[in-house]
């Protein structure tokens, strides 16, 4: 059958809900004063994304809790964070921590921090450095022994808001995933300074702590291929989000604000770049669904879509947030404006989960374009 | 449109598949003359199931024309090879059936669209460029007809065209798009000359057509006289969604002929390359499933303004990945294959060498509207932006600056 | 400009030697107190030789104020801090030169070519962009002054000046570029609030200035009333001649910061990015060399238009390389140093880390004309291509469109 | 003492010279008409540089036959000759084949041959495909025995025209130079047809040749290099001027046209295309500029100055050729216009003497950026 490309019915409805909620409750001029003023993070909101839309186990499965949707409904709440620059742990809980545990075999541990987490009950992430791209190796920096974990990884997104940790390790026997309890007292969750100020990251530390080991070797390289894979597909969703946050705006002030007697927006080299960015939105979109599609449906075709889909909107989110604060001239470079938001915002995104360079890296091989000796 | 006469039932799927297997059972494409099985064809409206009745059609829905082929696909039927006459069935039809009188509906349509008679269209002119209601070719009238004179350019199949829709000014005293009327033309008219225009690829695609005094009984007019404007409306929205929306495989076009270059290991085939490929082929591909989502848009029934993205990416992605090309091949990128004048029955935009289609590309960015168009009507159309400040609009044409 | 008393012989490079030689042999760098010294320097002539005597030079050739210069360097004298005190000497002395009363010139140049008064600019408003003329802060006649109400912004050392030049409308009646005057500003006038303006690296380097009803003697205007915009126009040309032009070397801005970033090989210095930094490193060094030769034109008393080319690649460049710089970091490049509002003295593009080089180099493409702006400017002042249709020249300022 | 950027008044009077030749002799018209007629070079425009300009000898010193200019007046008819595509081989003899023949030893044979090219008595060219670049390894195709040369070459510039040819070979003791009669009956030079219709390219053949020696083993390479490197510098010279004629005309083209009522050259968006047109034109003057003084004084920042202008000017030049075709429209993709001459010639100097790529690999050393590993 072929992939549906279109947001259906259903799609649109939960997106509907998502952004009555964000227009609500995270209006920019909300998410800035909490910049302002220090705070990382909206737990109020995070807590009714979680309990009242259901946003945190949209692909968990019915019987573990879940809805038993799919990652196409997962993207589309992503999308709808990226266009409010949501400060909600979504990323580092919902879809990677949420897709690593889906990735584990079934059993009590798992089952009942992927319910918790899936309920809202407890928040969690995925203890790799964000910039982690698909295909890349299985990480060193945690050592696992007799069920305790020693290192450190360093930027972690949602880290200081998670209770729980996902920990790739590696064991004696080779790659393992842990679940840590982070009120553990030899954990460290250190919050650092973001340059996405929307996004927290932190440092952890791990020294000599007990964890609960949820997949052993001959599956935790896979898990986490998959999670940051599927985190990678799903943020390429969000920065359509935030790409079209960048055009729809630019396009208003240009609208309504007059230079040398005529409207910006008459300004023909203007206009230009701005039907750039909408072809670039298009096609950004298109590579979005379709690879929320393909993982959706654990289609073979997901690391190629997932490639092409993150590699393409990155760019266009980071050229569409560029162009917005350059199109709003000096206000653009505020504080108090919240185009920076969407800047950073979009520039960490370019990083995040894979560079697009990264990606095709990851990408070409798949589809029999080789990297020159 | 037209009510038809039988049951309206009928005019579903089944119906339709029911009526095509009728139809192939008493018009065996085995055993059947190419040029009397398309007649027929027309004549039992399975030509095109949404004209009419007695033209071709059923007055059923557009989308089911799909069923119908598919039957004959599948029988062996001969098909009007769509491709030769790409502007009749996409410009010239859809104008004839909605400006068109009863007379010209039934002269014109069943040899068009069977494909005995070849159309052109004789629009652009040298000084016009993007500004078509510019036009300056003069009709003047005379007795019960027109003498037209002027130049037209950019003119696909003049050469072997029967007829031509013509754009013509029949009042330059009138603001621009007041003053003109349309016509069909007659190619074999002793004032129709015919040259073939050479392009930068060496290849004569397209050709020059000089009007001297030709004759078109005003019985060949379309729509009202100065109304010539409105009807190429029709004709141009009609070449607009022709452009684009064909289902496409991965690497269907110029990414696939490029890819396979890199395959290949020419010698431009570097470290330093490689991001540039992936960056173009996941372009490629990404804008190939804009135009798979364009398409599911339109099944279901909520068109997008996403044509005009496709053929703004199509026209970038040529371009870049076939300069992307000349450069993998390194020593091989400074050769051609032949410069010599040809005159080509269809275009191949991803054919002959690298050379070529490089140079082919520059036209996509051109031909059926410049990129600089689309960004207008993306802005101002899509995106909502105010329209370009302009002084023609109520100026008599033959006072404006040109 | 005014014939000097000296002998004219003496305003060559020798001559200007052997009086700065002379000046500092009665001026002792070493002994001598900063301030006492830099005025004494100030009324020998040799604080801009290319100055009228008495006002801080000889009338010399402008060229010739290195020769000075670099006597006084090689000797070990202080100077007047010019990346402290740049919107003075760039910006309001040729303006009070040029425009001021003789009063105006003796009581305001000789503090601020000394740094003993700081300068600041009080043109730009929130509301007006890029279109400076349709600068709406009011000043009202009263009695021997004017009443000042209005916001500025994007004013660099307002907290720390004493003087501001200031453009105001004076008459709302009138088109808009004939409505302004112009004026000098004390900025400890209790009508004057300054606030500081965060910027994107959160980072305050500029403030908004609010006019509260603040007093203004006429005495201090430059210029006649309603010739604010042709006054304004001379201290705009001079910024532009202050920006750029700086000789640099090789890899001697943001180039050099990301090229030894790439040289400690972070986490994204792979094959992929290699080209895209080596292509960014070429333009630099290019841009580079085209200031170098802007340089050689100006000395060889030729000046080209190639200014603005310098400032619109010197954007296009530091936020290229800045943002690749990021790409190159991976996980660093998604951390930040700090947060929180400063107010820096100084402003240093390359400096702090390769987040603040990001977010800064964003105003380099808005700040002191934006890049579209000069686009403008070359299209039309160097290529000849004809103006933006504007409907805003002959329109009363109060109606026209905001 | 610091380089000088700018155009001497000697300069200027030496492109004065050539400007009006080419301006009488050579308008584009006239070029069209020749490929028309399938010439694929102007003999006796060629003739009366050489003999009347002395455009075939200014940097061979004046013991030598020549004018004892240097490589900056090279460079500035090389930007004249790419004004106006002008079909002669200038490249292929009195830049490659010439700096080759500066480049060896001094000796009768050398000198005779050198200054017949200088005076224009003969024209040569450097047996090498144009597509050379700058630090590649010393050429295998030709095998030098006994004096005796064997092998193929495809795609050399200007070697229809050439009466003879400095060939780089590979004899028992290492690379060598030879000059070969092209009138010897076992070369045989076949016109190849040629992607930039104004510079031909020819595949040459030996069969067994007899050659004269003019640098050994010891010399050979570098000389090759540094041949190969000063014609990539002199290249950057044409490519400005390609990149100023594309410019010039497309600006005064959209002056005189008209659309919905208004110049073309009004429309804002076509005008800051212009705009960053110029700026490129502006840097890429500057870069080949540089890059011929450093040259021409033999200076040690020679590479990285040549490095720098080809791969910049090769973009512009391109860059500059395809605006001027999209904006000419329609008329730019007629043959009749000779738009397309200056397209050709300015996609196939991308790909001459190296592509921006490939001197980009050779530059970064240079300047202690080296390629990932």
């Amino acid at each position: 059958m072929s992939p549906n490309l279109l947001y259906s019915t259903e799609e649109q409805d939960l997106r509907a809900s998502v952004r009555d909620l964000l227009t609500d409750r995270c209006p920019p001029e909300r998410v800035l004063e909490r910049c302002e003023e220090g705070e990382t993070g909206d737990p109020a909101l995070w807590h009714t994304l979680a309990t009242q839309l259901g946003a945190t186990s949209l692909h968990v499965p019915d019987e573990l809790g879940g809805q038993g949707a799919s990652v196409r409904e997962v993207a589309v709440v992503a999308e709808e964070l990226g266009r409010f620059v949501a400060p909600v742990p979504f990323l580092g809980s919902a879809v990677l921590a949420t897709s690593a545990l889906l990735g584990c075999r079934a059993g009590q541990q798992r089952d009942a921090v992927l319910a918790d987490v899936a309920a809202g009950n407890r928040t969690a992430t995925l203890v790799v450095p964000l910039s982690s791209c698909v295909g890349g190796s299985f990480p060193t920096a945690v050592r696992a022994g007799e069920g305790r974990l020693s290192g450190s990884v360093r930027t972690v997104a949602d880290g200081a808001s998670a209770d729980c940790l996902i920990v790739p390790a590696r064991g004696a026997d080779g790659p393992e995933l842990y679940v840590v309890d982070a009120a553990e007292g030899r954990v460290a969750v250190d919050a650092v300074t973001s340059f996405d100020i929307t996004r927290p990251v932190s440092d952890v530390e791990f020294d000599d702590v007990a964890g609960v080991r949820i997949a052993d070797p001959d599956l935790a390289a896979t898990v986490l291929d998959d999670a940051v894979r599927t985190g990678a597909g799903v943020l390429a969703s969000e920065q359509v989000g935030v790409a079209e946050w960048c055009l729809d705006s630019t396009v208003e002030y240009l609208k309504q604000r007059y230079q040398f007697g005529r409207a910006l927006a008459s300004y023909q080299a203007l206009k230009h770049r701005l039907a750039d960015l909408w072809y670039e939105l298009v096609v950004a979109r298109a590579a979005a669904r379709y690879a929320a599609d393909q993982l959706a449906t654990a289609s073979d075709d997901a690391p190629v879509a997932v490639g092409v889909a993150q590699s393409l909107c990155a760019r266009v989110a980071r050229h569409a947030a560029e162009e917005c604060v350059q199109l709003h001239g000096g206000i653009g470079m505020t504080w108090e404006h919240p185009a920076h938001l969407y800047l950073k915002r979009a520039k960490a995104d370019e990083i995040a989960l894979g560079s697009p360079s990264a990606h095709h890296g990851v990408l070409g091989p798949l589809v029999d374009l080789h990297p020159a000796p | 449109m037209s009510e038809s006469v039988t049951d309206t039932a009928e005019l579903d799927a089944e119906g339709l598949r029911s009526r095509t297997r009728e139809f192939l059972a008493s018009n065996d494409p085995a055993t059947t003359d190419r040029g009397e099985f398309l007649r027929a064809r027309f004549d039992a409206g399975l030509a095109w199931v949404h004209y009419p009745e007695g033209l071709g059609g059923l007055g059923a829905p557009r989308a089911l024309q799909s069923v119908v082929d598919a039957e004959l696909e599948a029988a062996g039927a001969p098909d009007n090879e769509p491709s030769r006459i790409g502007i009749g069935l996409g410009m010239a039809a859809p104008t004839i059936l909605a400006f068109g009188t009863d007379e010209q509906k039934q002269r014109f349509l069943r040899p068009l669209w069977t494909g005995d008679e070849v159309w052109c269209q004789l629009f652009s002119e040298p000084g016009a460029g993007s500004d078509l209601a510019s036009v300056g070719t003069r009709a003047e009238r005379e007795g019960d007809g027109w003498r037209v004179t002027g130049q037209k350019v950019w003119t696909s199949s003049a050469h072997n065209a029967r007829w031509a829709i013509l754009l013509t000014r029949t009042d330059p005293d009138a603001p621009k798009h007041k003053g003109m009327s349309y016509f069909v033309c007659d190619m074999t008219d002793p004032g129709v000359e015919v040259r073939p225009l050479r392009q930068i690829t060496g290849e004569a695609e397209f050709n020059e057509v000089f009007l001297n005094e030709a004759w078109i009984p005003d019985s060949n007019r379309l729509g009202e006289v100065g109304e010539g404007w409105r009807v190429a409306q029709t004709t141009l929205m009609n070449e607009r969604v022709a452009i684009g929306g064909r289902p496409m495989p991965r690497e269907g076009g110029m990414s696939g002929v490029v890819a396979d270059t890199w395959r290949k290991r020419p010698e431009g085939a570097d470290a330093a390359t490689y991001d540039r490929l992936m960056a173009l082929w996941v372009e490629a591909e990404a804008l190939r499933l804009a135009g798979k989502r364009l398409g599911q848009q339109l099944a279901a029934g909520s068109p997008g303004p996403e044509g005009s993205a496709m053929k703004l990416g199509f026209a970038r992605l040529s371009q870049e990945l076939s300069g992307l090309e000349l450069e993998l091949l390194g020593q091989e990128g400074l050769r051609y294959d032949d410069w010599s004048l040809r005159r080509p029955e269809t275009v191949n935009f991803t054919g002959r060498t690298a050379g070529y289609r490089y140079l082919r590309a520059k036209g996509n960015s051109i031909e059926g509207g410049t990129s600089e168009v689309l960004r207008n009507i993306i802005a101002e159309r899509v995106l909502g932006l105010p329209a370009e400040a302009r002084a023609d609009k109520d100026v008599p044409w033959k006072d404006l600056p040109r």
